[in-house]
């Protein structure tokens, strides 16, 4: 969806009134004049202003190798950049999934075997301390992510790195600009991982920062070469940046910009409202068409992202691929979408997730038919239904609401006889135990995951990478999806990949692996004065474009 | 004074061995591994083990514990393991954020409190004091988070005389009086509770202090009833009350977790929240070690105001 | 013998003597203090409000129009008076009243259980370490001390994440936090009764130290407890739907109603206030009924109150 | 009076408290120090002295209800202060107390049938069948009547407690009754009545008193011998008519004077 | 006839109970004249503690009204006054000293802080003027080293210290009349001795008047010129204390004076037979009165059937000396009798 740059409304004032409190508001709304509505349009770009964004949770560290979690990257990102980048100047409706662009590199080759890819950095790039950027610097960031034997190596760094340098054989500079880089395999997806930041990401730090502050205080002095630097980090309270007046490319509009942590949705929204932060991230589904109402800006967008429920493949009712495909067809993922969610999401009948290279709409897989749930229940001998449990958080990045989910799908399951039993956890300790594998007894899992490389498929149904080394929680395994999925993860070029990645999700599919259930649309709620804000298709944003009216 | 001194802050420092004691045990049986959160769904087994040797979380529990002392006792209070942040910078800012609020809820408290639970005593079975007990005992029934939310949404969102939370503006942090503009409405909340115990408790030794002889006195000589409760039975029923004031510090410091939750007040309680659900030991221990020692310092802080208070016992400690 | 005039015998005390005491009061000392709390219409009152809501959570299959798990979607968030739904539905367009009305098997169990669970054993300890006092009662009260220290919510929150979540567990990791509180109450009490004369009494008697402690001490420091585990009652559930709030408390869907208030809060704001608001109420409620029987029991065991 | 033997004997008593301050202890303080004195069998040996003299902790340490801090109790051959103690409460079935009524000498919750047998009970002094029989004796005896003893202690008025006091007292047939201030809390009216019975008492059961009291009217109208005690030490005591006729010590002379006699002058 | 400093007049303090009203003070009546000593004696719960406070409305409770009767003073009703009036005269013209001298200090203030309150309250002084009129009252009381006492807190004196500045207090502004509620109950026998002489003295001194509540006949003896004794509410018998107690007239006055031990003044020599006490049965009733007739009718030796039923007359014998019962009626009746027939 497009974002509306020009709706009425600058901090608005909520409409609802308690009774008792009246005629004090009123009192109130008389005295201090309501704000008129000032439509028009946008006008130029404007340059000035500090925008404050209301995020879902404070942020881990300010180290984009380390960092893990998109709430972090978002900020980190503003900061921080990767050899090869993402456009995220458009809309997902413009750009399903984001084009590769330069970032640092200008430019790049892939050698024909697939094994060697040669990078020519971008001349006259200065980190925020001054250092210059050069190929040196990018040795010195890849090694630290990697190479065990570097004096700077670091082990967490390499931890939440590894999906990116898991393939790499050796990284040199060739001469000041050019990096070279050498895969032990082909690997098709290297590119695209150099842009990603759901785990660790691959921004490049200036390394004499590095080698000042060592790897653990780095974080406290974020020095990169993006279009923001660092000012200062309140922990629990803010996150602020200003304009990199230095920046190489094109400068952003904004003076500053502050990230506040504001982890209750209810007060995130609130703060919106009161006019104390110009955006928020995550709104309560339900505070969606109020704000919209109230004025508000909605930007929503299609990223990578997949609301799932895997399957426990080693438990002996859901071995029956009768009942996963049962489950499938019991779950209403448009009513979800449009009742529970109120049309935050999309519902998801894909296992792979829109903003992606293989994506393609498989509707005809397990649309909503609660009565062939039934046959294929009674022909797996489970005509009366049976009991499991689905185990699922109670928050967490990019959960949405977990937990009303989870319950919407405990009721339509029990419309079909399967009795669901809710195992809540809190976000860090269910990932813990989600990433050990689904336990003994318990039927389902869910997560919400994604990345705009359809290599992500591999992670959650290799065989392979069945937890706890991996995130098939449930213990798919299918040598068929195997090889494809090798196959795919090797091939030369993109296309063909793709075509593999889509027999993969076929494969998946066929077999009701998984139960993909909506698309989130990331909803970003702005008042009316921000502008040029663009949601991509993707779990974060750039703010150069943002200017403030 | 100085050998009292020495004893309590010597059984002081037993009850802070105790509490990092049972932190440490506590902690080892809280499910989730705070590394594994740490690297993401996409590490390995390798790096994670890599990881917590790296820790030192392959060590046995006596061991770490121990080492985890000697760190303490030499000022090292670890690093956090989510955060990647000395402790020290993570706790004690979060530390004084907290005791800001508590501090002043503490004031609502006092200023509310004990004023409420005099005037209920002097009218005691009146409407006021039925009125006022049943409202504190209302008050203190009520579900924190559920008030939190009505008080933003009535004099933050209706009314607009305050934020909604936070600490300070984002855009332009002002000094204290911005402080002070985002503390009313999450330290009244904090105080709800306590102010309650406060009232209801200063009523109880109210009307047992003006039951007292020695007001009877006064009375038989003529001395004005206001003069009677505000100066000499106040004054009588004060030690007990410098007692409880001192145990809902305690309160205030462990229990505004809702209330920062809420308010998104970045405090030590939804930091604990957070770190104890993500395992991240070292700021537990730090954290719920510096609440306790506040705790146990304005009590001991109470208990001598209480001493210096009654001239019985003020030689004791003078 | 010889000087006396009137006193042939040892004389009974007439009838016209006596205190007052003797005159109004009768039996025993429960049937005492259920007159005393029969006097207490603010008690009454709440006694009544909470045998009514437990007979509703009893009665729960039988009074609820609705299946408490099972909602409409379509019809989520209706307010209060919604045809068929007299207090609206919830997020899950499930009927909160029928919610309420099952929410009463959890929140009151909550509220009580972990209560009486711990109260024998804060009464061993409490007893103990008071009436031994010395080295072992010391290092009882040592331990307690360190128990207060930590913060209540925090140690709830922390027992509450080893167990997991769930009924059982919550009322678990509430007993285990309200331990030395109670026991606090009891070692005080203690103390103070193992002072009097009757103890003394009992020794003179023969008594041994369990006789006396079971005999003596038991019946008078379980009054304050009594007393300090009513109003604990009413903060269990008020504690409990606070550990819902933070989701380390009862899991949902089930309608205990903190899981409700706590469910509701995300729309709050949102113009949908009844979902949080209709279950805080009845936990507002029930809490202040537990508080003020508390209160009434308290000065139903006052022996002033009881002469006067 | 040399015919009678000694049945109580206290040496040498010293009782030495760790003064109570607001933090913990502090200084010592002596309560008691060098009381030396037998009780004959068969007298009443008053023990008089003012409020802080040391009288009722003597009184508490021949029962061995306070640990002496050093000094000796005989009673009746036995070494009271060594006694282990399973032989301390076979012992304690010879000797009982009455307290000064100050409402808490009875357990408010049980009633006080069931605290006058408790004593029964505990020495095993009649089959369990009769035991409410010999209650209700006991109670008759000391002027109270049958269907009290399901009552409460709170329904009592002072003097009817000093009666059950007496007959708790009373319920293990001791030789040995230790009075600690019986009638001070007492109108004038009933502490008439309670001397009375217990002089009634002593006559029948042949009983050995100590009488503890500040009051010398009491002890002069009770005792046969006694002792004056001032800050924990015995400065004088002998048979009551030498004591107060012809007191030796200032203090006692101090004590005589200051009686206030209904007399009008 | 001068007027007397207070004039008590039939004065009725009910107690509303759960039983009904308890009527504590039932219709007494008794003189105080200028610098007099009245004891007013009986055993608890007979009224003559609410008696005392009564005159000075200081009874508290919700539940206790002053039903009926006048209290004057210097010929003025209390009862017409003012709360703010009362106030005046508390402490001022009238003061009153209470039974627990270890309590009646307020414990947070020093004796000197005290008596400057009271004293500047009453006589509007400089704080100067008022620290000097406090030491004035410590030396009036004989307190030993009164400088250093100004500056003391209460626990830091003795009791009979403690009691001595009670006195101090009460008589701070040079009341007219001091009502002593039991002030010597809780203390030690030689220090209560003590304080009744320097009460005697104060009244000899300054001529206060003096109401000495007391269940204690010893002090009264001692102390007082007239004695009122109170049974349930009423007073049963006054007079002179010679009189009353050398030749008690009311059953009860007698009973009360016969179950006290006394000190024997002779030796009783070995082996003597030790003499029961009388003893008055039963114990005091509740002041009720349901039906008519007297309250000591339970437990009188001498009851005869009107006891019961009607209440009995007053019957004066001597100087001033009544007494209220039949029997005395009777008795004084045939005497009466006798003489007007020896007359005739």
């Amino acid at each position: 969806m497009l974002t509306t740059f020009d709706r009425r409304g600058r901090r608005p004032r909520a409409g609802r009134l308690s009774a008792g409190l009246l005629a004090l508001a009123l009192l109130v709304s008389a005295c201090g004049g309501a704000d008129a509505a000032d439509d028009g349009p946008a006008g130029d770009p404007q340059s000035g202003g500090t925008l404050a964004i209301g995020i879902e949770s404070d942020t881990d560290v300010l180290d984009p190798h380390r960092a893990g979690g998109w709430v972090t990257y978002r900020v980190n990102r503003q900061m921080y950049e990767a050899l090869v980048d993402e456009d995220l100047s458009k809309t997902s409706e413009e750009a399903p999934i984001p084009e590769i662009v330069p970032g640092l590199a200008e430019s790049w080759e892939v050698s024909e075997d697939g094994l060697t890819y040669t990078f020519h950095l971008r001349e006259g790039v200065t980190f925020h301390d001054g250092t210059d950027f050069d190929a040196d610097a990018v040795v010195f960031n890849v090694r630290r992510m990697s190479d065990p034997t570097f004096e700077f190596y670091d082990d967490r760094s390499a931890g939440q790195t590894v999906f990116v340098w898991q393939h790499l054989q050796s990284v040199t500079a060739v001469d000041p600009l050019t990096v070279e880089m050498t895969m032990k395999q082909p690997f098709s997806a290297f590119l695209r991982l150099l842009t990603q930041g759901g785990g660790g990401s691959t921004g490049i730090i200036s390394p004499t920062a590095l080698a000042e502050y060592g790897n653990d205080e780095i974080a406290d002095h974020p020095t990169g070469t993006g279009p923001f630097r660092f000012v200062d980090r309140v922990r629990g309270q803010r996150i602020t940046l200003e304009r990199n007046e230095d920046y190489w490319g094109e400068k952003p509009y904004l003076d500053s910009v502050v990230f506040r942590p504001l982890p209750d949705p209810s007060t995130r929204v609130s703060a919106l409202r009161a006019g104390e932060v110009d955006m928020i991230a995550v709104p309560s589904p339900d505070s969606v068409s109020s704000l919209e109402e109230a004025g508000f800006d909605v930007a929503t967008s299609a990223p990578p992202h997949l609301w799932y429920l895997a399957f426990n493949m080693t438990d002996p009712i859901f071995s029956d691929i009768r009942v996963r495909q049962a489950v499938n067809y019991a779950i209403n993922r448009e009513g979800m979408s449009e009742d529970l969610l109120r049309g935050t999401t999309n519902p998801a009948y894909s296992v792979l997730p829109p903003a992606n290279s293989a994506y393609e709409a498989s509707e005809e897989y397990f649309e909503y038919d609660p009565e062939r749930a039934k046959e294929l229940l009674a022909e797996a001998g489970y005509a009366d239904g049976f009991e499991t449990t689905l185990m699922t958080s109670v928050d967490g990045s990019g959960q949405i609401v977990p937990v009303p989910m989870a319950e919407y799908i405990q009721q339509d399951l029990a419309d079909v006889g399967i009795r669901v039993k809710l195992d809540t956890t809190e976000w860090i300790t269910y990932l813990t135990e989600w990433a050990e594998g689904i336990p003994a007894g318990t039927g389902m899992a869910q997560m919400s995951w994604g990345m705009t490389t359809p290599y992500w498929l591999r992670n959650v149904t290799s065989s392979t990478l069945q937890a706890p080394n991996g995130s098939n929680v449930g213990h798919y395994s299918n040598p068929a999806l195997d090889e494809v999925m090798q196959q795919a993860a090797t091939a030369l070029d993109e296309a063909t990949a793709d075509e593999l990645w889509r027999t993969a999700a076929e494969i998946v599919h066929e077999d009701a692996a998984l139960a993909p259930i909506v698309n989130d649309k990331a909803p970003y709620v702005l008042s009316g004065d921000v502008q040029g804000f663009v949601n991509p298709s993707e779990e974060w944003y750039d703010l150069t474009s943002v200017w403030l009216r | 004074m100085v050998g009292y001194l020495a004893r309590r802050a010597g059984s002081m420092i037993l009850v802070l061995l105790g509490v990092s004691v049972l932190v440490f045990l506590i902690m080892q049986l809280v499910p989730g591994d705070p590394v594994r959160t740490m690297l993401g769904p996409t590490a390995t087994a390798e790096s994670i083990a890599a990881v917590r040797a790296d820790l030192g979380l392959d060590q046995p529990l006596v061991q770490q514990y121990v080492s985890y002392l000697g760190g303490l006792v030499q000022g090292d209070l670890n690093t956090s393991l989510t955060m990647a942040q000395p402790v020290a910078e993570i706790v004690f800012p979060k530390l004084g954020n907290t005791i800001i609020l508590a501090a002043g809820a503490l004031v609502i408290c006092l200023v509310i409190g004990v004023p409420l639970g005099v005037l209920a005593a002097t009218r005691q079975y009146s409407l006021f004091d039925r009125g006022a007990m049943f409202l504190s005992l209302a008050g203190a029934s009520v579900p924190v988070y559920w008030a939190a939310l009505v008080v933003i949404s009535v004099f933050a969102l209706e009314l607009g005389w305050l934020p909604t939370s936070g600490m300070y503006d984002v855009r332009e942090p002002g000094g204290l009086g911005d402080l002070l503009r985002h503390l009313v409405l999450p330290a009244a909340t904090a105080a709800v509770v306590p102010t309650a115990v406060i009232a209801r408790l200063t009523r109880s030794v109210m009307v047992e202090a003006l039951q007292q002889d020695h007001i009877r006195m006064l009375r038989a000589n003529g001395v004005p009833e206001r003069q009677i409760v505000w100066k000499h039975a106040l004054r009588n029923a004060l030690p007990p009350i410098v007692n409880i004031v001192g145990l809902q510090v305690g309160y205030l410091l462990g229990g505004v977790i809702f209330i920062e939750v809420v308010f998104s007040w970045p405090g030590l309680g939804g930091q604990l929240y957070t770190s104890i659900t993500s395992n991240d030991m070292p700021i537990i221990q730090a954290g719920v070690l510096f609440i306790a020692l506040v705790f146990v310092v304005v009590n001991l802080i109470a208990d001598i105001v209480v001493a210096l208070l009654d001239p019985r016992t003020r030689e004791a400690v003078g | 013998m010889t000087s006396t005039t009137l006193g042939q015998k040892v004389v009974s005390p007439v009838a016209a003597g006596d205190t007052v005491a003797a005159h109004i009061t009768s039996r025993s000392r429960p049937a005492l203090m259920w007159r005393a709390l029969r006097r207490d219409k603010a008690a009454v009152v709440s006694i009544g409000i909470l045998v009514f809501l437990t007979l509703v959570a009893v009665f729960a299959p039988l009074l609820a129009p609705y299946d408490p798990l099972d909602g409409d979607a379509s019809q989520r968030l209706e307010g209060i008076g919604t045809p068929g739904h007299l207090l609206g539905l919830d997020g899950q367009g499930r009927d909160i009243l029928s919610r309420l009305i099952y929410g009463g098997r959890y929140s009151l169990t909550v509220a009580v259980l972990p209560v009486l669970a711990a109260a024998p054993i804060a009464l061993l300890i409490g007893m103990f370490a008071g009436y031994f006092g010395g080295r072992a009662g010391n290092a009882v009260m040592r331990v307690l001390d360190v128990l207060f220290a930590f913060p209540v919510v925090l140690l709830a929150i922390a027992i509450a994440a080893v167990l997991g979540p769930g009924l059982a567990n919550v009322m678990l990791a509430i007993g285990i936090t309200m331990v030395p509180y109670m026991a606090r109450v009891v070692y005080t009490a203690t103390v103070q009764e193992s002072a009097k004369e009757y103890v003394e009494a009992a020794r003179a008697a023969g008594a041994t130290q369990a006789q006396i402690l079971r005999q003596q001490l038991m019946p008078n420091v379980m009054s304050p407890l009594v007393v300090y585990g009513t109003s604990l009652c009413g903060l269990m559930i008020v504690l409990a739907a606070g550990l819902s709030f933070l989701g380390v408390g009862v899991t949902p869907p089930a309608p205990d109603w903190g899981v409700m208030t706590s469910d509701g809060r995300s729309v709050l704001l949102e113009g949908y206030g009844h979902v949080a608001t209709i279950p805080g109420l009845v936990i507002l409620v029930a809490a202040l009924a537990f508080n003020l029987i508390g209160d009434g029991i308290r000065d139903a065991l006052d022996p002033h109150k009881q002469t006067s | 009076m040399s015919g009678r033997d000694v049945l109580v004997q206290a040496q040498d008593l010293r009782k030495v408290y760790a003064k109570p301050t607001l933090f913990g202890t502090g200084e010592e303080f002596v309560a008691v120090q060098g009381a030396t004195f037998d009780v004959l069998r068969g007298e009443t040996f008053g023990l008089i002295g003012e409020s802080g003299s040391g009288k009722t902790t003597i009184g508490r340490m021949l029962l061995r209800l306070v640990e002496p801090t050093s000094g000796f109790v005989g009673f009746d051959g036995h070494d009271v202060t060594r006694l282990t103690p399973k032989g301390m409460r076979r012992l304690r079935q010879r000797m009982q107390i009455v307290f000064q009524d100050s409402g808490s000498a009875f357990n408010p919750r049980r009633a006080v049938g069931e605290q006058v047998a408790f004593p029964m009970r505990q020495f095993d002094l009649c089959p369990a069948g009769e035991v409410r029989d010999r209650v209700v004796d006991l109670l008759e005896h000391v002027g109270l009547r049958a269907d009290q003893a399901d009552r409460y202690p709170h329904e009592f008025s002072g003097g009817q407690r000093q009666r059950l006091g007496i007959a708790r007292a009373l319920a293990s047939e001791p030789e040995f009754l230790l009075l600690d201030e019986p009638t001070s809390a007492l109108d004038v009216s009933v502490q008439a009545q309670i001397l009375n019975l217990l002089q009634q008492l002593q006559e029948e059961r042949h009983l050995t008193m100590l009488l503890i009291t500040h009051n010398l009217a009491l002890v002069q109208h009770m005792c046969d011998r006694a002792a004056v005690l001032h800050h924990g030490e015995l400065v004088e005591s002998g048979p009551v008519d030498d004591v107060f006729h012809t007191p030796q010590h200032e203090v006692t002379r101090r004590l005589l004077d200051a009686v206030l006699e209904p007399v009008a002058a | 006839m001068t007027e007397p400093l207070l004039r008590v007049e039939n004065l009725q303090t009910h107690f509303a109970s759960e039983l009904g009203t308890i009527k504590a003070v039932d219709g007494v009546s008794f003189d105080i004249p200028r610098g007099g000593i009245l004891g007013m004696v009986g055993e608890s719960g007979s009224g003559k503690s609410v008696t005392g406070l009564s005159i000075l409305r200081l009874l508290g409770s919700r539940n206790a009204t002053i039903a009926g009767g006048r209290i004057l003073f210097r010929g003025e009703d209390l009862l017409t006054k003012s709360e703010a009036e009362m106030r005046a005269i508390r402490g001022g013209s009238i003061s009153m000293v209470f039974q627990n001298a270890m309590t009646s200090l307020d414990p947070f203030f020093r004796v000197g802080e005290q008596l400057v309150e009271v004293l500047r309250l009453h006589q509007g002084l400089s704080k100067k003027e008022a620290r000097e009129k406090a030491l004035n009252a410590l030396e009036l009381v004989r307190i030993p080293d009164p400088v250093a006492k100004l500056k003391s807190h209460p626990h830091q004196l003795s009791g009979g210290q403690r009691q001595r500045v009670v006195v101090a207090l009460a008589l701070a502004c040079e009341p007219d009349l001091l009502i002593a509620d039991e002030p010597t109950t809780a203390l030690d026998a030689t220090v209560q001795k003590q304080i009744i002489e320097l009460l005697q003295e104060i009244n000899q001194e300054l001529g206060t008047a003096i109401l000495m509540v007391t269940h204690d006949m010893g002090v009264v003896a001692h102390m007082c010129r007239t004695v009122a004794v109170m049974y349930a509410g009423r007073i049963v018998e006054h007079g002179d204390v010679a009189d009353v107690l050398r030749t008690p007239q009311h059953p009860y006055t007698r009973g009360l004076m016969a179950s006290v031990p006394r000190l024997r003044t002779e030796a009783a020599g070995e082996g003597h037979v030790r003499q029961r006490l009388y003893q008055i049965g039963g114990s005091a009733p509740l002041p009720l009165r349901l039906t008519d007739g007297c309250a000591f009718a339970p437990r009188c030796p001498e009851v005869g059937p009107e006891c019961w039923e009607v209440d009995p007359p007053t019957v004066a014998s001597g100087a001033g000396q009544e007494a209220v019962c039949h029997r005395r009626a009777e008795e004084k009746a045939e005497l009466t009798g006798v003489a007007q027939h020896v007359g005739a």
